[in-house]
């Protein structure tokens, strides 16, 4: 066992000044900032199709016709926010009547599976445009690179490391998210008050950007920052987290880098007792309702859903030989704040549903939601 | 005088352990047929197609063939997906893209693991702990240090390093014909050495063997190495695909429950003696015919967890129920 | 020895070292902390430990019984998760949930129990497939994400104090729940004829079969106390923490390692619910320990790691000297 | 005459709380058979145990030519040239012939690798001192074996080690006639080439045929040993060295014998043909016979482990079919097993558990575990105070208590279910001279009270004695009846279906 620890300790000693990724970019900082501020083109009212910054693509040349299928390598729908923008998808597909055929993989959450999926896809599917939401970014760029030698590829959400995708669909991204929620806490409490910075999982590459941006912030800005915690996506864990902190201290405003358990945050202050301070949550229903029913002073910066809808949008416009943004299009990423909240709550849908969805419009909702 | 001795065997002719698992397969092999033919997809009925539903499940096949030795001699491994993440990043950083370092890397994985497969089966044989417990803190604490240092893809693995997981030969993938060079290898060690006659002995009855001069214990211990080594080659083979190793790897693909579920399904049965490494590349087989089947098929993923949850049960039903012994 | 009918000796009671464990665990963590003996500090830390607790006095049942019961994490998520599909916010519904929760924590014990008494399949393998089935299940009901919030009713349980309690000033719902399930688990265990028969089919399956024990109703009977605990664990962590998708995750084997500190010998004929307990609280500790410490994540996970290895070398340890 | 291959000399062994040898001194010469001779329970084992070096001697040495060894380990006595055949087998069941025989010293290559066609070449030859040869082939799996096959593989193991000393522990209980027979030739074969053979045997008629010289055990010492294999009679004294009629409890008097417990009418299974039996109350009958003749298969099948599935079947005067050990049970069929160990006890548990395990079994399972209908701690402790167990405490793990306080814990149970008809299965396998007189007068007890017994035993001095009726099973039939009084002789024969003595 000594000898374990010892080789891993050496092990680890040697790794650690090598690879401590870079999450913290100033010029990938700064252009998240002014993305943020900056005005999107595109149809008003329908952020999917806005875009950030004026490159397009020609598709015409491709030479594909109508109606095509498209292919979906999906890393999983493993949480709720996966199931939202799935289920946008899915939705969004009934608009096209170019896309005949829909084949969606599911890689539950595996790189390993995702590459064979892709190798299946390729091997036997009648795919003419394939659509990916990689599981990550570097295990995945391999297999991307073989797709695209076969067909035209999209790629949202996470990217890979190659430009050969017609178009990668991405919101502003962690910077961005991570900015909007500090700059929110910095502007409502003063020079020295207490920050609890929850987290979900280390590594993972759009939590660390969120991080490293709020923590740039909260620090510049002079907030004590009591703690940065580990919660594991865990409710349990949260609660138990945030009662252990008030049993130390108190905390002014609690910064989240995902909203999934900021309910149970919140529940830890009122069940110790305590009034609920400033927060940043995301934009989860069961947040926006507590935020409405508490009279909370909260803002949820989102990592929108709707990028889902404008995966398909821009497989179809591939198929019918449109131009669309690229190779980059990026997405509008808008907060919710007390002065739009009432637009996003809506008390029939679920808990755990995504209010920035841009699904309000479409023909199911708000069933195929799970909404009553 | 107990109930076995005074009932005599009865003689079977028809030996229904051995050919279950290819039962199994073709079984699984004609479900897939069916279904492409029903769904109207024949082109998932080609040569390429084979390879590539062959080819889906290589590092769980690396890892099970492992596994078969412990399961053999009636011990089990758990911290097979921690290690495989250990090693891939352990080799991916050492490698750090430079094609010169890629020996290097990979004694250093294979060393990793034949320290960890070392420790379990010193822990197990000497210690006398319970392999599941032992196996699972050693999985505890593998996982522990690995992230206490890593939290993400680390290093990066040359281009030259990717010819294991993409490299073809032929018409065949590198990965798939070492794979089958491996189980051909597992199967020759047990069927032609004295250690694997001493694996059969040992998880048959230990105190046989031991009256037959079989060192048991070291018998235990090396079992546990060559798990241990083959899913640090697993590690490799995921980081050669991932082109690069992160903490999360192993355990997001399951491989320890995966892996003896396979195993087992092969018709290795847990309490050990009885079983082989064809019946685990079967048992593989069925694994990746499952999946495709799923896929093609276009069965929800939900539903795919709960099919897949049944099918596990069911396959180990399938030997299980004709035996008389009671289990726990 | 013939006079013992007239002077019934006792055994000197042995001392658990789970309890030893626990003492030290608690004085350091009273150390680091001096407001643990406050009751804020050690109420909250036994309503967090109420559902591993509850979790593990069942498990108890089944690793005596020798088995193992995989399941019970990807039952509490199925509780939760299945509970606001069914309440769907309506606080009323809590009556009939619960009960129907309960119900279905027994029927996921009897189909455990039944495959693997007629299936004849290892509880290692038909639990975990158990386990996955479940979790699929959760997810197949929900549709990926619940559809309902958990009404205050049915969080009563698990979030609600009692205030103004002499004494402790005020005692959390679930502490209640504990003691009063412990309470009935370890009367069951270790005062009827069920816990005595438990034993003995882990302890030696056909010599229990040939002496008139049913086997099977027993086994049964193990793993459905399992899954009953596992409802109960969900019903609570739901009530603590609200609805999310993967509550009862790695719950299976915080459980077992529970029950192996507790001292219950794995492959049965040897397991006590009370020591359980005591392995769930020096389970919870030590993670609140490590938490005071600011241990990150990954120093637990070895911690964990090495406590179970050595808990187990040390009982295989003692078993040897005493030469039994 | 040559020396002794091995001499053992003052060995003393003790037990917790049993002394199993005092100060025993034995030998072997080479090229002789000696047999070794005793009830169970005399030290038989125990001696061989030291010899091939399970257990240390407490006292005194073993000599091997002449030099002083000391076996800590079997490997090492069987290198030195020692081959023991214990009764329980060693075989893998799921290994082949040629495996099994060459375990842990298998034939190899020049790579290394092992040599399958020297194995089975060798396995041919070891096999070819046997007439079973023809039958075994070396690539069957053992499991698919008969027993009696079997057992020849076993030997042909120790054979196959070139050993130059042979123990054979009761090789023949499981060889009908004709494979006896082969086996005989086996040993002549043996002993013509020089091994000194040790064999251990109950069955006069065995050692009139092979031995050269007997040593008789009893209670841990040498009774006799004799320089020439003298009449059967002066071996059984020397074995017994009691008055018989002490020893065992005298049998039932006429009017102790009541109406039939039991009536069975030609009743069968895959293993049992056309069975007729009667137990009465108050009698003890006695089931003979070799090993694989159907009396454990007779027993689990009344008592519903392995259902008969035709014939009738009268408990009480009631016609009863048990599918089920539970069935069996409330009907009032009581069962001790054979395998105290494996069947019978849950070690781990206190001794009070093991007594009350049955009547628990029938009582609500959320009932207290200290008093149901049958019986209660208070009741349960003064059965086992009656019944003189010695322990530290009731609340004592069983597995620290000797073989016959263990086989009463049993008894207890089932006398607190008030069983009409109590099957023993070898009860007195394992336990001590002095245990045995005691399960004896138990059995004999629970007749008067007016239970039937029915008694299998491998042991035929004990079947003759303890029981009031003998019945003789042979391939899965009842093959005779004797009165009590009947010879070892006349059982063997009609167990070994050498002549149909008829009753």
């Amino acid at each position: 066992m000594k000898h374990i620890l010892m080789a891993a300790g050496a092990l680890a000693f040697s790794l650690t000044p090598l690879y401590a990724q870079n999450f913290d970019d100033p010029q990938e900082f700064a252009k998240q900032r002014d993305q943020l501020q900056a005005e999107p083109m595109g149809p008003e009212g329908q952020p999917w199709l806005q875009y950030i910054g004026g490159d397009m693509v020609d598709t015409a040349a491709l030479g594909l016709e109508a109606p095509a299928t498209v292919c979906f390598s999906n890393a999983g729908v493993n949480n709720p926010w996966r199931v939202v923008g799935y289920t946008n998808m899915v939705e969004e597909l009934k608009n096209h009547a170019s896309i005949a055929d829909f084949i969606h993989v599911d890689a539950e959450g595996s790189d390993d599976k995702q590459i064979a999926d892709i190798d299946d896809l390729l091997a036997g599917g009648d795919c003419d445009v394939m659509i990916v939401s990689p599981n990550t970014t570097a295990a995945l760029t391999p297999a991307v690179e073989r797709a695209c030698e076969a067909m035209p590829v999209i790629v949202f959400d996470r990217g890979v490391n190659t430009d050969c995708p017609v178009s990668f669909i991405h919101p502003v991204g962690g910077y961005g998210f991570g900015i909007q929620g500090a700059e929110f806490i910095t502007s409502k409490l003063d020079e020295g008050a207490n920050v609890l910075m929850l987290r979900i999982l280390p590594g993972v590459d759009v939590l660390e950007t969120r991080y490293s941006a709020g923590r740039r912030i909260l620090e510049e800005a002079g907030m004590n920052i009591v703690g940065a915690e580990f919660t594991d996506g865990d409710n349990a864990k949260t609660k138990s987290i945030v009662e252990d902190y008030l049993m130390r201290g108190s905390i002014d405003a609690v910064w989240m880098d995902a909203g999934a358990t900021a309910v149970a945050a919140i529940e830890a202050f009122e069940d110790s007792g305590y009034d609920i301070p400033v927060f940043v949550g995301e934009d989860q229903q069961d947040f926006l309702r507590k935020w409405q029913d508490e009279g909370l002073t909260a803002i949820a910066p989102t990592y929108p859903t709707y990028q889902w809808r404008t995966a398909v949008i821009a497989a179809a416009r591939v198929i019918e030989g449109e131009p669309l943004p690229g190779p980059e299009w990026v997405l509008p990423q808008p907060a919710i704040v007390q002065e739009n909240l009432d637009d996003y709550v809506n008390p029939a849908m679920p808990p755990l549903h995504y209010a920035m969805c841009g699904c309000e419009e479409m023909a199911d909702y708000p069933q195929a939601w799970g909404g009553n | 005088m107990s109930i076995a001795e005074d009932t005599p065997r009865r003689k079977a002719g028809f030996r229904f352990e051995r050919w279950a698992p290819l039962i199994l397969l073709g079984g699984a092999l004609a479900i897939y047929v069916v279904v492409a033919l029903v769904t109207g997809q024949a082109q998932y009925l080609t040569f390429d197609n084979l390879i590539a539903i062959l080819g889906r499940s290589i590092a769980l096949g690396i890892t099970a063939i492992g596994q078969t030795f412990v399961i053999l001699v009636a011990s089990i491994d758990l911290s097979v997906a921690s290690l495989i993440s250990a090693t891939a990043v352990l080799a991916s950083v050492v490698m750090d893209g430079s094609p010169a370092m890629i020996l290097p890397a990979i004694l250093a994985a294979i060393a990793l693991g034949g320290l960890v497969g070392l420790t379990n089966g010193l822990v197990v044989s000497g210690l006398k702990v319970n392999p599941l417990i032992a196996t699972l803190g050693m999985s505890l604490i593998i996982q522990g240090c690995l992230s206490a240092f890593v939290s993400n893809f680390a290093g990066e693995v040359p281009a030259a390093f990717q010819m294991f997981a993409y490299g073809e030969l032929g018409p065949f993938p590198v990965a798939l014909l070492f794979l089958g060079l491996l189980a051909v290898m597992a199967w020759a060690v047990l069927r032609f050495t004295k250690f694997g006659s001493d694996i059969y002995a040992v998880g048959g009855n230990e105190e046989a063997a031991r009256f037959a001069g079989i060192k048991t214990g070291r018998v235990v211990i090396l079992s546990h190495v060559i798990c241990s080594i083959c899913a640090s080659i697993a590690g490799l083979y995921l980081a050669s695909r991932l082109r690069s190793g992160a903490p999360w790897i192993g355990s997001d693909g399951v491989y320890d429950l995966e892996s003896i579920a396979v195993v087992v399904i092969g018709g290795t049965v847990l309490a050990g003696g009885r079983g082989g490494v064809w019946g685990t590349m079967a048992g593989m087989l069925i694994f990746s015919l499952i999946d495709s089947v799923f896929n093609i098929a276009g069965v929800d993923s939900f539903a795919k967890q709960v099919l897949r949850g049944i099918i596990i049960v069911a396959a180990v039903a399938f030997y299980a129920i004709r035996s008389k012994r009671i289990v726990a | 020895m013939s006079d013992s009918a007239t002077a019934p000796k006792r055994r000197l009671p042995q001392i658990n070292p789970v309890w030893v464990l626990l003492t030290v665990l608690v004085v350091a963590i009273i150390f680091m902390n001096p407001r643990f003996i406050e009751p804020t500090g050690y109420m909250n830390f036994l309503k967090r430990a109420a559902p591993l607790a509850i979790l593990a006095a069942g498990q108890v049942y089944v690793i005596t019984s020798g088995g193992f019961d995989l399941s019970v994490g990807s039952l509490i998520t199925l509780v939760v998760v299945g509970s606001s599909m069914l309440t769907n916010n309506d606080p009323t519904a809590t009556y009939w949930v619960i009960p129907l929760m309960l119900a279905m924590g027994l029927g996921v014990g009897a189909v455990n129990g039944l495959v693997v008494c007629f299936l004849r399949v290892p509880s290692l393998i038909a639990t975990l497939g158990m386990m996955i089935t479940l979790n699929g299940l959760a997810f197949l009901w929900s549709g990926g994400a619940p559809r309902g919030y958990l009404p205050d009713t049915f969080r009563f349980f698990g979030r609600e104090l009692i205030r103004d309690v002499p004494l402790v000033r005020f005692i959390p719902v679930s502490v209640i729940v504990l003691v009063v399930v412990v309470g009935l688990l370890a009367w069951l265990m270790h005062r009827t004829n069920l816990g005595r028969q438990v034993h003995a089919i882990g302890d030696n399956p056909v010599a229990a079969r040939l002496a008139g024990v049913a086997v099977n109703r027993v086994r049964i009977t193990a793993f459905m106390l399992s899954g009953l605990s596992a409802a109960i664990a969900g019903i609570l962590l739901g009530g603590f923490a609200g609805v999310s998708t993967d509550v009862g995750s790695g719950y299976e084997l915080q459980a077992i390692t529970a029950a192996v500190l507790g001292g219950a010998q794995l492959l049965g004929g040897r397991g006590s619910v009370p020591a359980a307990l005591g392995g769930a609280l020096a389970l919870t500790a030590i993670f609140t320990l490590l938490n005071f410490l600011g241990l990150p994540q990954p120093v637990r996970q070895v911690v964990q790691g090495l406590i179970l290895i050595a808990a187990v070398a040390f009982a295989m340890h003692r078993r040897r000297q005493t030469g039994t | 005459m040559t020396d002794p291959v091995i001499e053992m000399q003052g060995i003393t062994k003790s037990f917790p709380g049993v002394r199993a040898l005092s100060g025993v001194s034995f030998g072997v010469r080479p090229g002789e058979v000696q047999a070794l001779v005793g009830e169970n329970g005399a030290g038989k084992s125990t001696l061989i145990k030291i010899l091939s070096g399970v257990y240390q001697a407490d006292a005194g040495e073993v000599r091997m030519n002449g030099e002083a060894v000391h076996f800590v380990h079997p490997v090492e006595s069987l290198r030195a040239g020692i081959a023991v055949i214990y009764q329980e087998f060693s075989l893998l069941p799921e290994r082949t012939v040629a495996q099994n025989l060459f375990l842990g010293r298998e034939p190899r290559t020049r790579f290394g690798l092992i040599d399958s066609a020297k194995m089975r070449a060798d396995t041919r030859e070891v096999l070819a001192l046997f007439a079973a040869a023809g039958r075994i082939d070396p690539d069957r799996t053992v499991g698919e074996l008969d027993v009696a096959t079997q057992q020849v593989v076993e030997i042909a193991k120790a054979v196959s080690t070139g050993a130059r000393v042979v123990v054979m522990d009761e090789p023949t209980a499981a060889l009908n006639e004709a494979e006896c027979e082969e086996l005989f030739a086996t040993v002549d074969t043996l002993r013509a080439r020089g091994v000194a053979i040790i064999y251990i045997t109950h069955r006069m008629r065995e050692i009139t045929r092979l031995a050269d010289r007997v040593t008789v055990l009893k209670d841990g010492e040498v009774a006799a040993r004799f320089d020439e294999v003298p009449a059967p009679d002066a071996i059984v004294r020397a074995m017994v060295g009691r008055d018989i009629a002490d020893f065992y409890a005298p049998p039932a008097t006429p009017e102790e014998i009541g109406d039939p417990v039991l009536t069975v009418r030609g009743a069968g299974n895959a293993m049992l043909h056309q069975i007729d039996l009667d137990v009465r109350a108050g009698e003890i009958v006695g089931l003979a016979g070799i090993q694989g003749a159907g009396r454990v298969a007779l027993a689990m099948a009344l008592f519903g482990e392995t259902p008969f599935e035709h014939g009738q079947v009268t408990l009480n005067g009631e016609r009863v079919s048990f599918q089920t050990p539970r069935s069996a049970i409330l009907g009032g069929i009581g069962l001790l097993p054979g395998d105290r160990k494996s069947e019978g006890l849950v070690l781990m548990q206190s001794v009070r558990d093991n007594g009350m395990l049955t009547s628990r079994a029938f009582a609500p399972l959320w009932s207290s575990d200290r008093r149901n209908a049958f019986t209660d701690r208070a009741r349960m402790d003064a059965l086992l105070d009656h019944m003189e167990i010695r322990a530290a405490s009731y609340d004592q793990d069983i597995r620290a208590l000797s073989g016959g306080n263990q086989q009463k814990a049993i008894v207890a149970r089932w006398l607190s279910m008030r069983p009409k008809l109590l099957i023993f299965i070898e009860p007195t396998r394992g336990i001590d001279v002095n245990s045995k007189a005691g399960i004896y007068h138990l059995m004999r007890d629970l007749a008067r009270e007016g239970a039937g017994i029915l008694m299998i035993s491998s042991d035929l001095p004990e079947v003759i004695g303890a029981a009031d009726r003998v019945l003789v099973m042979q391939e899965g039939r009842i093959a005779a009846e004797f009165p009590h009084g009947a010879t070892e002789q006349d059982i063997m024969h009609a167990a070994t279906g050498e002549t149909g003595v008829a009753a």
